[in-house]
Order: structure tokens, then sequence, then C-alpha cells
């Protein structure tokens, strides 16, 4: 394998060819053949990133950006293009290229009776060609440059279908709220910019720690919240949160891809490559640890009460994300991006496994017209099980391992903020058990139309689900605590890029740990029998009354901004538009005109006509200025 | 008080009284019979400052050609008679006082001016040699100029004064006038 | 020598337009403008060495020469006029217009004056070429224009002759201030300028600065652009728009900042929280407009306030970003446009309530319209972002105008930009076909004249060295005591 | 006391302001085309007499062309005047109004 770090620019380069290649020949492209070289050029990109970790890993390794060609330079101000190769950012490259390949191979199939399947190769290809950027760039521009590239693509996919205009206005939502993060974002690297004329990593990082630098720590904070900010919308996070449930309007598999297992995390990846930063802002830290508990909790009782499928798992997604920043937010870098790992592998299975349902009930999402879909979609069922346990953390599958370990980091923190977070993590499994019973026991509630074409998906949408499904189960192992007999593979390979790791394995943390797999068991039994008792039924309408209806309608959440925010800007808008333009400040400018015309109006009266008047005016002028030359000009 | 002065004075007294007669006569004719006699005065005034030239061609040109010319025209419209319809008395007053106002504001003002005398020898400056030197030399181009405005002037008097032939003036605008009238 | 090629192509052929019928006009335009452009690029290479001057006697005695000069930021600006104009030409290859040699004469006088604004360097030669780009402008609009075209262009005249008129007089006094004899030349009046004392520059800024203020325009100046934009034929508005804008900063940057120092750093506070309002003003109402040709109109304005701000937080970044922002911008208002005119030739509406489901019957229209938004609104890989982010960055780091508060609220100018940005194009662009007939695609000379604009906006997204390697000496020298 | 520049200043300035008055005063066309002669001999007095406190034939050629530009404005406007008389059979000058407003 030798250099293949220096070879890095490959793995965004192939996506790029791909996207090329689908997005300027995408009306002549046969669908098929826009399949395959979107799944080829991020399987490439899947291998040269496993080469690329597996060197990485290797203790020899130096994480040098690697310079590409100068993007800006203007004097001092110097901003390379250029990747930097470390350990986070090969472990987000295997992420990213993975689960990207597995769902690009599960859209073959997905989309493969849509007429728009090459150019939705295309954005997808896109949108892994920016996810790269993002977490390749080895300054903070390059990642702002895939930052708001993954939002592009997402507001092309989640409007892919156009010609809805719900759907258009979910995409315009998505952009509008990433923006607002944007914006954020875009301050805080002018912040840095101005304080340490810096935006690279590794010489920011530096002065951070240089004893010179003379920066108050309130800079620091106001960075760390400019740029969590960014990662508020990126992310998902109260308040910039309710485009992510709207964004389900995209094709399913986008769901999985952007707004489940990557973009989403980009918001963490970035917190954890500043990390640096965020040590040296401890109010900043709070903040993040505050947002991710407040979003964890408010997203699960959101989800609680939820009809469409893909709204479950969306706002199930934006209280993992909360999850991760509260580990986050309590100093364990590693275990939010152990978390954004499981994460990815249990949530884009649920979400491909939706796909599969929906597919085979032939586009409906409303669970309450599901139901005992167990034994027509085995396989679903099954991979959709393990997501369900994973994501509830039924003991030793990643989402156990995971949620565990940010729930010891958050219990060492602060009290209050575990029990909150516990809660939380009980919620999960009530929802999503909830949804499970729903959809696969009890009995269907759909058309007969809809039974009769019920069918087990093909291998193109099963081998995803099935290779999900072993990542889910094992893929905690590299973590898993040392009193089940694990080691801390991942924080070893993450300190190798600087991460902290929260390491705390003694006697009274096995005492806790015992305790809390104890709970779990017991409580996630108690959760299975009566969510099976309550839900596994033959009829279920869906409607809810009282404080039920409250959390069905997300706590009226969205119609609050749009009363707040989106009229109030509306109308004054207009009153800007009608009047203070119109009337205003055009008024000024006609009026000026007007009064010179009204002016000459009158004064054209004196032109009468009469030659003798005007010999009169005149003689009258030339005795005033005689008259003033007396008093005035001497 | 030498002869030059005498004959200012006397001049001077001739000049204005024939000026008041044109402005005062309600005969157009004897208007115009006053200001040859302002002109001749005024030409007096050009010979006691040695201008021989410039009143001769005062004489030859205004009193002589284009003050008959006005006689002609008035003649030729038979407007002899004192038939011309006399203006308001406020308005006369009006015009008397405002030409009375800016005769005395200009005289204030120019009260205070440098007072120049006047040498009363003869010099040679206003004789035609002197003129003509001067004429055909600096002033050649703004002389050959005056010359086409005067074609211009003689083609534009015919072109204005030539009767209108096929286009004679219509009944509506007649009447139009008529209201005037 | 070269620089008065410049010059003299445009303003040559396009006198002989006036003589020329039908056809003919067209190609020669055409012809005309692919010269240019050949020769501003020829310019702009030259110019990585050293600048191109030229002199000749004019007015002697008034103290003012015949002199041009390129240095960077014009021999962009040349580049920019000469790109802008071809694609005018080329997009309007297959479109049928009056009279079309009194129309491209005009559109190729209105190039020679803008040329002539870029290159001069002296302030009369300066003048008479910013009259002679505005007066073709007026005869296109009030004789191609629209319904209500009368009325605007009149209005649009007036306003910004009485600018022109104030900055002559505020030139003429530079010029009596300068040593010995009156002289025009620009180092001349710069050097006078910056000799006067600081309240004679107080008030000597206004007269001079709300001419550039009009073009530019800067709010509360901004009234007549919207109407003049709407009512005016296309390729004039991309003319007034990519480049007669331009023209105002251009001369804020070469005429104001350098010659009234004092005035400008007095002032400057003022013009930055005008243009931020502007900015916020601007978006705000081209969010509610229905009409396409407004929202750009004020999409524009925004844009425009933007970098006005920025040229009076006096940071070299921020000059940089501001030359590069001012082609940027050029090349990006220019593909909105020309996408505005072909949605109004097809569908014979620019009011967005009755268009939708462009993406399904003109889909190549409906990318480029989506690539050239997405630049507008400062994507990064687009032009657009490099300029502003540079903008940003001089913006925040200005020595004299360092408040976090400005910053933000121009910042929320890129969430507004986004808001209107999307909405026309989720309106025009997607939704249904029912309400448009079905029309055709791109035709062939739009294919080229939208895939230049594209692939510029992608080069200059992706690798903006050579453009900002053209401007970046110019920029160090605009700022007072930098 | 001698005559000097004051008096000659004063008896042009009287002549014009007489010229004035009867162009205010008079309706009669011809009259105040008569009383403008007036005012430009006056205007051409104070010439001549400047001229010869000062010893320069400058403006003596002044003069010289105030006169033919007046010979060319006479038979110009005389001819006017001939043309109204015969539109409207009149000189007077109240009712050319057709300039107003």
């Amino acid at each position: 394998m030798g250099n293949l770090s220096q070879l890095v620019y490959l793995v965004p380069l192939f996506p790029l060819i791909g996207f090329l290649i689908n997005g300027l020949f995408w009306k002549r492209m046969p669908k098929n053949l826009g399949g395959i070289i979107g799944c080829v050029a991020i399987l490439i990109s899947f291998v040269i990133s496993l080469g690329i970790f597996l060197e990485v890993k290797s203790p020899a390794y130096h994480d040098e950006p690697k310079i590409l060609f100068d993007f800006i330079r203007s004097g001092d101000f110097y901003i390379p293009f250029a990747f930097q190769v470390d350990a986070l950012s090969s472990l987000f490259l295997l992420i990213i290229t993975g689960i990207g390949f597995l769902i690009h191979v599960y859209s073959t199939s997905y989309m493969h009776h849509d007429e728009g399947m090459v150019k939705y190769f295309a954005y997808l290809n896109l949108f892994v060609f920016f996810m790269l950027l993002l977490v390749l760039g080895a300054n903070y521009v390059i990642m702002f440059i895939g930052w708001e590239g993954v939002g592009l693509c997402s507001y092309l996919l989640i409007g892919f279908w156009f010609k809805n205009r719900d759907y258009t206005n979910a995409g315009k939502k998505a952009f509008i709220m990433n923006r607002i993060g944007d914006l954020g974002f875009l301050v805080g690297l002018l912040l840095i910019l101005f304080n340490f004329h810096t935006l690279s990593y590794h010489e920011f990082f530096d002065k951070l720690h240089s004893p010179q630098s003379v920066v108050p720590t309130s800079t620091y904070n106001w960075i760390a919240i400019c740029l969590f900010i960014g990662a508020m919308g990126k992310s998902a996070q109260v308040p910039l949160y309710t485009w992510l449930p709207d964004a389900m309007a995209g094709p399913t598999p986008v769901s999985a891809l952007i707004h489940a297992a990557t973009m989403v995390t980009a918001g963490i990846y970035m917190i954890v490559r500043s990390n640096a930063l965020y040590d040296l802002a401890p109010m900043a830290l709070n903040l993040v640890a505050t947002v991710g508990l407040i979003t964890a909790l408010l997203a699960a009782t959101m989800a609680l009460y939820q009809n469409d499928i893909k709204k479950v798992l969306a706002y199930s997604t934006v209280s993992q994300l909360g999850f991760m920043f509260l580990a986050l937010g309590v100093g364990a870098y590693t275990t939010g991006v152990f978390h954004v790992m499981t994460h990815a592998f249990f949530k884009a299975l649920l979400f491909l496994g939706a796909g599969s349902v929906i597919h085979a009930m032939g586009g409906e999402q409303d669970i309450t017209r599901m139901g005992g879909l167990r034994k027509k979609l085995p396989i679903t069922y099954f991979t959709f099980l393990i997501g369900v346990l994973a994501i509830s953390g039924f003991p030793f599958t990643s989402g156990f391992v995971s949620k565990d370990e940010i729930l010891m980091a958050v219990y060492e923190h602060n009290k209050l903020y575990f029990y909150l977070a516990a809660f939380a993590a009980i919620l999960t499994a009530v929802y999503m058990f909830r949804l499970l019973m729903l959809v696969f026991m009890g009995g269907f509630r759909g058309t007969e139309d809809q039974e009769h074409h019920l069918h087990e998906s093909p291998a193109a949408i099963t081998f995803p689900l099935i290779v999900l499904a072993i990542f889910s189960l094992v893929g905690g192992f590299v973590q898993l605590p040392h009193l089940f007999g694990g080691h801390d593979f991942l924080n070893e390979f993450l300190a190798g890029a600087k991460i902290p790791a929260f390491v705390h394995e003694d006697a009274s943390t096995a005492m806790k740990e015992m305790t809390l797999f104890g709970a779990t068991v017991v409580g996630l039994l108690i959760i299975f029998i009566g969510t099976r008792k309550a839900f596994a039924v033959k009829q279920f309408d869906g409607n809810y009354t009282g404080f039920r209806k409250v959390l069905a309608n997300k706590w009226y959440v969205d119609e609050i901004y749009d009363a707040t925010i989106v009229r109030p800007m509306e109308a004054m808008s207009n009153v800007l538009d009608k009047f203070a333009e119109k009337k205003g400040i055009d008024g000024i400018v006609n009026g000026v005109g007007k009064t010179v015309k009204w002016g000459g109006d009158r004064l054209r009266l004196l032109q009468s006509g009469q030659v003798g008047f005007y010999i009169f005016i005149m003689v009258l002028g030339i005795v005033m200025l005689f008259t003033l030359s007396f008093f005035w000009i001497k | 008080m030498d002869i030059y002065d005498i004959l200012f004075w006397i001049l001077s007294a001739f000049a204005v009284g024939c000026a008041l007669g044109v402005i005062l006569s309600r005969n157009p004719v004897n208007s115009v019979m006053f200001l040859i006699g302002t002109f001749f005065a005024i030409s007096g005034h050009y010979i006691l400052m040695n201008a021989q030239f410039l009143a001769i061609v005062n004489i030859i040109v205004y009193a002589g050609a284009i003050m008959v010319l006005f006689l002609f025209v008035i003649m030729l419209m038979n407007l002899n008679a004192d038939v011309e319809p006399q203006k308001g008395q406020l308005v006369q007053l009006a015009g008397v006082i405002s030409g009375g106002v800016l005769f005395l504001v200009i005289l204030a003002s120019i009260k205070t001016a440098k007072t120049e005398s006047i040498d009363k020898t003869s010099t040679d400056i206003g004789l035609i040699a002197d003129l003509g030197k001067v004429l055909f030399t600096r002033y050649v181009l703004p002389f050959e100029i005056s010359s086409v405005l005067f074609l211009s002037a003689m083609i534009g008097a015919v072109v204005i004064g030539k009767k209108e032939e096929t286009k004679s003036v219509s009944k509506e605008d007649e009447s139009e006038m008529k209201q005037f009238l | 020598m070269v620089l008065l090629f410049l010059i003299l192509i445009p303003l040559i052929t396009g006198i002989m337009s006036f003589a020329v019928k039908g056809e003919g006009a067209k190609a020669l335009a055409l012809l005309s403008s692919i010269l240019t452009l050949g020769v501003s690029a020829y310019i702009s290479g030259a110019n990585y060495s050293a600048p191109i001057t030229y002199n000749h006697d004019w007015i002697s005695i008034l103290g003012t020469q015949f002199s041009l000069a390129a240095d960077g930021m014009s021999s962009m600006l040349c580049l920019l006029t000469g790109i802008v104009v071809m694609v005018v030409m080329i997009s309007n290859v297959n479109k049928e217009v009056e009279s079309p040699g009194a129309f491209y004469g005009f559109l190729l006088l209105s190039q020679a004056g803008l040329m002539g604004v870029f290159l001069a360097s002296d302030a009369l030669v300066f003048y008479v070429f910013w009259e002679l780009a505005l007066i073709p402008v007026y005869f296109l609009c009030s004789r191609w224009g629209g319904e209500k075209r009368i009325a605007v262009t009149f209005k649009f005249f007036i306003y910004t002759f009485v600018g022109s008129l104030m900055m002559l007089a505020g030139l003429i006094f530079l010029s009596m201030q300068t040593q010995g004899l009156s002289s025009y030349s620009w180092a001349d009046i710069t050097r006078a300028g910056a000799a006067l004392p600081p309240a004679t520059q107080q008030w000597l800024f206004w007269l001079i600065f709300i001419a550039f203020a009009i073009k530019m325009p800067i709010f509360p100046f901004h009234t007549w652009q919207p109407d003049t934009y709407e009512q005016s034929p296309t390729p004039v508005t991309i003319i007034l728009s990519a480049l007669m804008v331009k023209m105002g900063l251009y001369a804020v940057l070469r005429w104001l900042l350098p010659v009234l120092p004092a005035g400008v750093a007095y002032w400057s506070d003022t013009v930055v929280v005008l243009s931020v309002i502007g900015i916020i003003y601007a978006s705000c109402i081209a969010i509610v407009q229905t009409d396409m040709k407004r929202l750009v109109a004020y999409s524009s304005i925004a844009h425009m306030g933007l970098m006005a701000a920025v040229a009076f937080s006096h940071s070299n970044i921020g000059m940089h970003g501001i030359m590069v922002q001012m082609f940027n911008h050029g090349i990006n208002i220019t593909g909105m446009w020309l996408i505005v005119s072909m949605v109004e030739n097809r569908w014979g509406t620019r009011d967005m309530t009755k268009l939708g489901g462009m993406a399904t019957s003109a889909p190549n229209m409906a990318i480029a319209f989506v690539i050239i938004s997405l630049a507008s609104v400062a994507l990064p890989l687009t032009n657009g972002f490099v300029g502003e982010f540079m903008l940003f960055n001089g913006l925040f780091s200005g020595t004299e105008s360092n408040h976090i508060v400005v910053m933000v609220v121009a910042g929320l100018g890129i969430i507004l930009g986004a808001v209107y940005t999307l909405n026309m194009i989720q309106k025009t662009a997607y939704g249904s076909t029912v309400k448009m007939v079905i029309a055709k695609d791109l035709s062939m000379n739009e294919y080229v004249g939208l895939a230049i604009v594209i692939i510029l906006i992608i080069f200059l997204g992706v690798y903006p060295k050579p453009l900002l390697d053209l401007t970046y000496n110019i920029a160090g020298m605009i700022v007072p005591g930098h | 006391m001698p005559v000097n520049s004051t008096h000659y200043l004063f008896l042009s300035l009287l002549l014009f302001s007489i010229g004035i008055m009867g162009a205010l005063m008079r309706r009669n066309a011809i009259i105040i085309f008569m009383c403008i002669e007036l005012m430009l001999n006056a205007v051409n007095l104070l010439l001549v007499a400047f001229s010869k406190i000062y010893g320069d034939a400058d403006a003596q050629l002044f003069v010289f062309f105030i006169m033919v530009v007046a010979a060319a404005e006479v038979a110009v406007g005389l001819a006017i005047i001939v043309m109204m008389y015969r539109k409207v059979h009149s000189v007077d000058i109240n009712i050319l109004n057709r300039l107003k407003h």
C-alpha cells in the first residue's frame, strides 16, 4: 500500500468523476449504467479509504496536510486547497464511503423505476464528494466548502421529486435552516481568522496551545459558540432542527445516507476536530451539552406519537444526534465519534429497512395502515429488529456499547443530565418498539390491494440490510467496556489524531456499569411487553387527544416559528416593498420631480406673451441686482 | 466752459429732447422725425469726439437708411394717423416709474465711478484711415462674417415679407385674430 | 497604444453599425465584441508584468491629457466588459430587434464608454467616458424598452445625470487645487485631494460620492434601478447591472478612496451603515417580489451593498475581495439575466406566480438556472463564494469599522439571499408544468452563452488564483495608510 | 464744469432710460422698435466716449459692428412687422401674445 495517503485526493476524485459523467450525460445515459457508474465510483473510493485507514493505523504515520493547490491567496491571507489525513478523517472516510456504497447499491434497486435515476446518482455522488471534502479538509475553509456543499446536495435530493411543491418547500427549508447555521459557522471562521490569522487546523491548534497567545477566554467561547451554531443547523439541534423531519420528503436511501448516517454528523465531526478549541471554552462546551440534552429529550417526545414511519426515524435521528452532542459536551469526544459510527450503522439500517417496507407497501408511509409485515418481509423484519434493538441499547449490540459509554460519561459530569439522558434513552426504546410493533406485528391494516402486492425486496435491497445488520450487532466491539472483556481500540486509534478519550475504568465504574446493564435489560423487557400489548394490534386509528396531540404535533414548534419569524418577516417585507420603497424613498425621489414640475407649471404663467411685461420684469431684475450690489457687494 | 462744453450741453439737450419726443408723440411719423433728430445729435457728439467716420456712418446708415425704412413702413401701413390704441394710464405710469427707477439706480451706482477727463484736443483714432487699418487687420474676420449676416438678413427679410400665395389665413385664424383687435 | 484599441474597436464598429442594415449589424457587433475581448484578454495577460499606459495631448488649456492606464483592476474590468458584451451578443444572435443597426450601434458605443471609464487616468477623460457610457443606454431604454420606458428612462437619466454633474463640479474643484496649472491627471488630483483640509474633504466627499452611490446603487439612492432594469431590454439590463454598476464601485475605488482620504475616513461609518441597511432592505423587498426582473434587481442592490460596505471598511483583503467580487458578480448576474430573458421569451411572462415546471419542459435551462442561482448565493466552489468570503473577512477585519454587529447584519443578507433565490427557483423551475406550455430547451447560441458563464463560475470558484493574482497589487494601493 | 466721462455716462444712461420707458409705455410695435434703436445708440455713444477717453479704436469698431447688426436687425424686424400687419391688420403688440405659456 505504501504511500496511499499521498493519493488521498483520489478518494473524493472518483465520486466527482462519477458525478460529472452522470451529471453531464444524464439525458442519454441508460439507467443501469448510471447506477453502475455511481456505485463503482464509491466502491473505488471505499477501497482507497480502506487502504488509507490501514496506513494511518500504523504508528509510523505522520499526518502532514497534503496541499493540492492554492485556493485563495491574498498576501498573508492564504488558504490552500489541502487535505488532512489522520485517524479522525480516515475513520469518517470509511463510514462515508462504506455506508455510502451500501446505499448506492440499495438505490440501484430502490430508484429503478424513477425516470430521474441517473440524475439521482449524480446528486448522490456529488454528495459523497462534498462529504469527503468536509472531512478531509485541512482547514476550516475546505470544511466549509464541504459543509455548504452537502447542504446543497441535501437540498437537491430532498426536492428530488421537484414536481411536488411540498417536497421542494422542504428542500428549501432545509437549505435555509442550514444557511442560518452556516452564518454562525462563517462568523466563527472569521473570528478565528481575525484572532489567529490562520484557518489551518495545524497552525490554529498550535497557536491555541502556544503560551504567546493573548486571546481572552471569552473569545474562545465566542468562537466555539459560533461554530456550534453551524453545527446546530447541520446536525439538526434545537432550535434549528425542524428541517430534518421535513427532509424525509426525499427518497428513502437519501434519508438513510444524508439525513441519518453522514451529513447530519458533520457537526459532531467539526466539534471533535476542534476539540482543542472546545477544551479551552468551558462555557461553549456546557452549551453543547445542554443543547444536546434538550434536543435528545425533545425529539424523543416528538417521536412518540408520529404516524409516518420516516418521521419517527427522523425524530429518532435528531434525538440520537442530541446524545452525540451531549457526549461531546461532557468532553467525551471519542465517545461521540463512536456513537456517530454505531448510529451510522443502525440508523442507516433502519432507514433502509423502512425504505424496504415503503417499497413493499407501494409508497405507503403511514404506520397506522401497516402491521403484520413480519411474515411477508422476513429479511426486512429481522434486520429491522436488529436495528431497533441496537438503537434501544440491547446489551452487546453496537448501540448499547456506545450509548452506555455516553451515559457513563454524563454520569461523571452531571447527575441531573444523566437522569434526563437516561429518560431520553428509555423514550428511544419506547418509540422504536412502538414502531416495530405497529409495522411488523399485529394485523395488516392497509388496503387489500397493498396486501396483495406485499413482497420481500430484491437482493440489491436486502444485501445492504444484512451487511448493516451485522455491523449493527458487532460494531460495538471495537470499544467494548473492559468489564465485558473489551478493549478501547477506537480510543487508541483516535488518539493518533490528538483526540482525548473518556476513560474511566475502575471498580466503581464497573459497579455502575453492571447496574446500568441490569437496568437496561429489565427496562427493555418491560418496554417490549408493554408496547407489544399496546401496539401489536389489529386496529389502530392514530388520532390523539390532549397532551398526546401536542406531542403528535411536535409541540407546535413549526407553527410557533411560522408565527414568530416567517410571518412577521413577510409582513415586514411587504411593508418595506409597498410603503417604504414605493411611497417612501421612491416617493421622495418622485416628489422632487413633481415639485419642480409643479413649480414650473406655476412659473409658466409668468410667460404672459406680453412683451412689455417681460421688459418690465427685466428692468425690475436689473434694479434689484443693482440695489443688492449697493448693500452687500462692495 | 469752452466751446467743447457748450456744444456738449447743447447737443445733449437736443438729443434728450428729441428722445422724449420719440416716446411721447402720438403720431408715429413724428416719432420717426424725432428719432432722426436724436441721431443727428448723437452724430454731433461723435464729431465732437473726432469720430468722424462713425458720425458719417451714423447719419448715412441710421438717419438715412434705417429711419427711411421705418418711415416707409409706416407710410405703407398708413399708420401716420393718430390711431394707435393707448395703454392704460396705470401701465404707462408703471413704465415711466420703472424706467425712472432704473435710471436712478444705475445713476446711483455709477455716481462713484472714477471720473476720467476728456482730452479735448483732436486725436486720430476716429479717422477713417486708422479705423480701416484696424478693421482690415484685427477685425477682418468679423467684418467678413458681418457680410454674411447681411446677406442672411436680406434673404430673411425677403422671405418673411413675401406675400404667401397659396396659403392664406384661414377663416378660423382670422376670427381668432379679430378677437384680439 | 494597445489600450486605444479597446476603446476604438467598439467605438468605430458602433458608429459603422448605424449604417448597416439587418443581420449585418448583428454579425458586426459579434465580431467587434470578440475582437475587443481578445484585446482585453491580451492586456490582462500582459498586466502580470507591468501596467500599460497611453498618453496623448488633448485639451491642454484645461490641463487635461488623453491618458489611459491599465493596471490590474482596470484590465480585470475591461476583461469583464469584453466577456459580458460578447455573451450578450452571442445570446442575442437569434433574437430580432427593431432597427438592429442602431441597437447594436448603441450597445457598442456604450461598451466603448465603459472601456474608457475603466481605463481613464485623467479625470476629465473619465468624466467624458462616464457620460458616453450612459447616453447610449438612455436611447436603448427609451426606444427598445418596455411599456413604461419613457417615464422610467427619464427618471433614470435625470437621476444619474444629476449625480454626474455634481461629480464634475467636484472634479473641477479638485483640479483647481492642483499645483501650478490646473491638472486633471489622476496622480495630481490624488495629491491635491489628499492635501486638502479635512473639512473641505468632508463636503467634497459627498459631491463626488453621490454620483457613484447612484450608479452602484447604494441605499437610498437606488430607486431608479429596479424600474430601469424592469423596463430595459435584456442586453441593456445586462450592461447596466453587470458593468455600469461596477463603474460606480470602480470609481469609488479609483477616484474617491485615494483622492479624499480624510473625507472617506470621516464618512466611512455612515456609508457602511447605509450599505448594510441596503443589504437587508433590498433582500427583504426581493423576498416579496413576484416579477423575476425586479427580484434580480433587488438582489443586485443587496450584493452591491455588501461590496460598498467593504469598500469603506479599509482593509486590504476586503479590497482584494471587491476586485474579485466585481468580476464574479458581473458574470453571475449576466447569467441570471440571460435566464430571465429566456423565461420571458418562452413563456411570455416574468410573473413567478404564473410560472413553474421549467425543470420538466426545459431541463438544461433549469440546471443552468440552478447553478447560476447557487453562484449568486455564494455557494462554495462557485465563484461567488471566494469573493464573498474575502468580503466578509474584509468587513470584519477592517480597521475602522470593526463591528461584529455590522458583519452579522450583513451576513443576514446571506440567509435572506438564499430565501429569495430559492423562492425564485422553486416558483419557476419546480412544480408542475400545468401553468406553462411546453417550450423548447436551450438553443445553440443560448447554450454557448450560458456555458461561458457557467464555466467561468465553476473555474473561478475552484481555482480563483488567476483573478486574485491579477488584482492583488492594486488592492494594496487603494486603502489609504496601508 | 468741464465735460468728463461722467457726463457721457449720464447722458447715455438718460437716453437709454428714455428708450426703456418708451418700450414700456407704447403699444405700437414700430415705436418700440425705434426705442430699441434709441437704446442701441445710447450705448454706441458711450462706447465712442470711452474710445475717445482711452484712445483705443476698438470701441469704435464695436460701434461699427453694432450698426451693422442693427441694420440687419431692422431689415428683418420690419419685415416681421409688415407681415404681422398683413395678417392681423395691426401693429399692436398686445395681440402678439402667442408665446404665452
